[in-house]
């Protein structure tokens, strides 16, 4: 079992029952006693207890879900979704940037270019990959890679996890608000299809500068926020402890960016949650890449920038009054 | 260059739309300078461009009045004035909020854009207002610049944006963070078309607007002393920022780093633009302008 | 890939030619590593690529060695072999220096350009040889680069071109400096013709061939350790360079900074290359390759 | 006068003559004296020896010349050439390189585009200007202004005056082969006119790296080279003290440029060099600008491009065997 920090509170029910299980599962391996319908009843009776759970999961408890310690990262889904990932480094210009990974890949036969923000797993990995918060020269890889797919006419996959750009004073020297800015202009006009996955934390403007793609699809229990809920909370109440509210006014979750009309498409996650069963997370993931990069290398190109530009046109509200 | 046919009728309207939302100075005769403490007639500011004398202070300008400083003995249009704000998120609060910012300023929204004429050229403008809202990005912003960079290419006509913003307006969410997309999709639009942009930022140019259509000019300038950068000063100051320079976030440093041509006193503003138009363009038959 | 008409009389001259400048490995049995001091002998260092087995030191490789190391079974067909060199500043110690390292190597000039195949793709292949004149660049050398790019662009097939270089032939002045100019010009070419451009980086890939098309392929990558920046060693040194990091110049510091893609092990060269092309160009008819 | 280390060693016999003719200019003053005729006298013997001295200049006294403390550098022309000057900073990427300077700028009516290199005239201005040597972030400058005028179709006009391109540890680190590199494959496809003039020292990587141009001229006691005589010297003889024979056989000179083919016109200095007249150098600069300008803008752009990439296709020697 994971040591307790690993569980959130809402999974205690569940990781209690879990606990009930393997520890059967230890004693009639040891006893050759035969139990299995009693674990089958118990894991009966713990995926009931989840769907219950989750059926109720409020926008804060995603946003824990979301960050959550065990959740898989970008590499992770890497690993198991493409074959041959090559990985390839450098914006060409100053470093390469640890928070943001990005390589030719193959998605079954697809040649495809992959880039994506990479938090990590342990202290040491997470000082190196600076929390998945990646510097000018990350987004300027990203750039550079999105720009060698347009060249081969492959498609692009980016894998969204930030919880924000680095806005230290290197990052703010380095021009941090120009690289994400030229991002997403280059992005619009890609002469290739783009598919956005935002996998975990879908942050702000860290979030967007590798996320303008012909299609926008959320994990289910990933979030896309314009500010993290505690931020809004501290803005708005001056009160960064009432993130609950924050998350729920924002509409944090995947349904919300569905029912903001933002995203194409949610994936379902395993029952609890990705880190549940990782390979699963993986393997519905990749269906649904294979999907949309097939239907969008159908599109004649100006069709799909056509489209594109029309879809990122017509975002956010207004009203037009007669006057 | 020709007046365009749509041209004809600007004068009184755009002058009203102009002067509804002119910022007021504290009531009295004078001011102190929030740099060096010198008290100001307010008469004097006025006619010094809201520039302190003494330490060339640039005080924060409203959009109305930025309008009047550039262009051309107030030639000036306003578009898209119809667009209204919707509370996308339907957060009771927002509503609320916007009303005191209507209040506030005598504005509708954080942006003016229109057509104005510099120098006799017809050039489409974008004018945030700090005074409204810090100057957020929401629905209207973005749709007003998308439309006026439409609008440019259309007419084959320079683009200038005045930044003065700390960043998208949260209450306005997840469609909030796509106008950085928008307005960034709409930039390539206008590079691809070959059309000239021009960016002026102003205090503040922060977060989402600096970090997508005020990052994109072919020229970027910048008026002296103001904040710039992808935060607001207050998260930049949760984050712990260590080892920062003296002039962190501010026009000197965005200039030494590289990321602005020039920074440019508020006096020379207008001149420089009509340098940076004359670049960009031929003005042929500059006699004809009205 | 049906062969390309002009590929039908490959093999044996080129063999000949790829032979002839097979770099001798001292005389007598073995070798002393020069990293780590470790005897290696010299028939098992050959079957290692010239990679020191115990600690991975990457031996200069010749070009001859190079191409076959890369290509399938030999199939290699050497182009613009006939282009002799000039001694264009009329300078009397060029031609006497110029035999001598004609003699030390068996080779014409420093680089070997022609068509390969590679996993059954036709590649335009150009190769560096460090060992004759360190690999440096005058008016063959470029002639061949962009002939080899041209032809590339006339048969749509992918250029990879191997560094090995100390940088421009001074010798050739003014002339050989230019050549940085027209191979780059050339690399211009290839990227608006859409044709990739694999550059690998191997020692020493310095000044002026690393500053035009050694720096120019739509991906780079470079071999382990290898010496890499825009100033030879010496002059370097002369500098007084301060502040200088451990991996100064080297692969790994070039890595770290963001201007190659990867670091790959000679051994894995050739299955990078294959991965890279691939991604680069479908090969529908594979299996009609030679 | 200047201090005698502003004065080379064959400028000495002319110092002498000149100091003399001022010698009697203040005496006169002082006097009332009409020596009108005597000094009229002198200024032709002047001339005559200067004359003399410059038919007989070695490669390597041009060299001195190109270095010449008292040569005007880049903004020195600028100030007489331009009307309108408005220098532009920055590559939007990392920082601002004084070493590289450039600008919006009219040429009478024409609206140019500027980049040059920036030596400095004292020590101060040296260490701001890098002695003109540029670091990644000048050349990537010079290419943002270079596109700029490539978008709104005006020429470039280049100034070269580098010992060479910065080699240091930060240079090295931000990629300085690959900036250099960028830039002349980019101004190999410009779409615009490009001309390039060497005013002072064209030092290898770090003058062509902004000198890939239509027309490329050299100011007649400029010199253009691979590599310092002395650099030369140091890897052909071992022996960094012969750097006059250096420059001698790498022909450094502007006639050697001629010579080679690689130099499409010298443009005149004032007798005895630029530094002896600032202004009329500036004017038959500005004369040579206007000149070829004028010619390039009649030219097609497909035509100039094509004209363009032959003409540096064309550069370097070889033979061609009969096998
Ligand atoms: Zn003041
Ligand atoms: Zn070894």
């Amino acid at each position: 079992m994971p040591p307790s920090w690993n569980i959130l509170d809402f999974e205690k029910p569940i990781a209690e029952l879990d606990e009930q299980i393997a520890e059967i599962k230890r004693l009639t391996a040891e006893s050759g006693e035969d139990r299995t319908e009693d674990i089958l009843a118990l894991e009966t009776d713990r995926d009931r207890l989840i769907e219950q759970i989750f059926a109720n999961l409020s926008a804060w408890d995603k946003t824990l879900l979301a960050r959550h310690p065990k959740r898989p990262y970008t590499l992770d889904y890497v690993r198991t979704i493409f074959d041959d990932y090559t990985e390839l480094h450098g914006d060409r210009l100053f470093a390469d940037d640890p928070a943001m990974v990005g390589g030719i890949a193959t998605l079954d036969h697809r040649q495809v270019m992959f880039v994506g923000q990479q938090k990590g797993r342990d202290i040491k990995e997470r000082g190196y990959r600076n929390f998945g918060s990646a510097k000018p020269e990350g987004y300027r890889k990203a750039l550079r890679l999105m720009k060698l797919a347009e060249k081969f006419h492959r498609p692009v996959i980016c894998f969204v996890d930030t919880p924000a750009a680095d806005v230290n004073v290197g990052a703010e020297q380095r021009g941090i608000s120009g690289a994400i800015a030229r991002n997403m202009m280059e992005m619009a006009t890609l002469k290739t299809p783009v598919v956005v996955v935002v996998i975990g934390e879908g942050g702000s403007g860290g979030a967007i500068g590798i996320a303008l793609g012909d299609r926008v699809l959320m994990l289910e229990h990933s979030i896309y926020a314009v500010i993290p809920p505690e931020g809004f909370a501290a803005i708005v109440w001056k009160d960064a402890a009432r993130g609950k509210d924050g998350a729920e006014v924002m509409k944090v979750t995947s349904e919300g960016g569905r029912e903001l009309g933002l995203v194409d498409e949610v994936v379902k996650e395993p029952l609890g949650g990705a880190h549940r069963n990782m390979d699963l997370a993986a393997r519905n993931l990749k269906a649904a890449l294979v999907k949309h990069i097939d239907e969008l290398l159908e599109v004649p190109i100006p069709e799909l920038l056509d489209t594109r530009y029309k879809k990122f046109r017509g975002m956010g509200a207004y009203s037009e009054k007669m006057i | 260059m020709t007046p365009a046919p749509w041209f004809g009728r600007r004068a009184k309207a755009a002058r009203k739309t102009a002067r509804q939302s002119v910022d007021a100075l504290p009531d009295g005769l004078w001011t102190k300078c929030p740099q060096c403490s010198e008290i100001l007639f307010n008469k004097e500011l006025l006619k010094n461009m809201r520039v302190c004398n003494k330490c060339g202070y640039h005080y924060i300008l409203g959009a109305a009045e930025r309008i009047e400083s550039i262009v051309d003995d107030g030639a000036f249009e306003e578009m898209d004035a119809n667009l209204a704000t919707v509370n996308v998120l339907e957060f009771d609060e927002y509503e609320p909020k916007l009303a005191k910012w209507r209040a506030k300023t005598g504005m509708e929204e954080a942006i003016i854009t229109g057509v104005g004429e510099i120098d006799g050229r017809s050039v489409v403008l974008g004018v945030l207002d700090f005074h409204f809202w810090a100057g957020t990005m929401g629905g209207v912003v973005g749709e007003r610049v998308v439309r006026a960079m439409e609008f440019a290419i259309q007419n084959d006509m320079p683009v200038i944006m005045f930044i003065a913003s700390g960043g998208i307006r949260v209450t306005e969410g997840l469609p909030g963070l796509m106008q950085m997309a928008k307005t960034s999709a709409a930039c390539a639009k206008l590079h691809e078309a070959g059309i000239p942009y021009i960016v002026v930022l102003t205090d503040n140019s922060l977060a989402g607007v600096l970090a997508s259509y005020g990052s994109l000019g072919d020229f970027t300038i910048s008026e002296p002393g103001l904040l710039t950068g992808l935060t607001a000063d207050r998260v930049a100051k949760q984050a712990q920022v260590v080892n920062v320079p003296d002039n962190f976030r501010r026009a000197e440093f965005a200039l030494q780093n590289g990321h602005i041509d020039r920074i440019v006193p508020r006096k020379d503003l207008k001149p420089t633009l009509i340098k940076l138009l004359a670049f960009c363009r031929e003005q042929e038959d500059n006699e004809d302008a009205a």
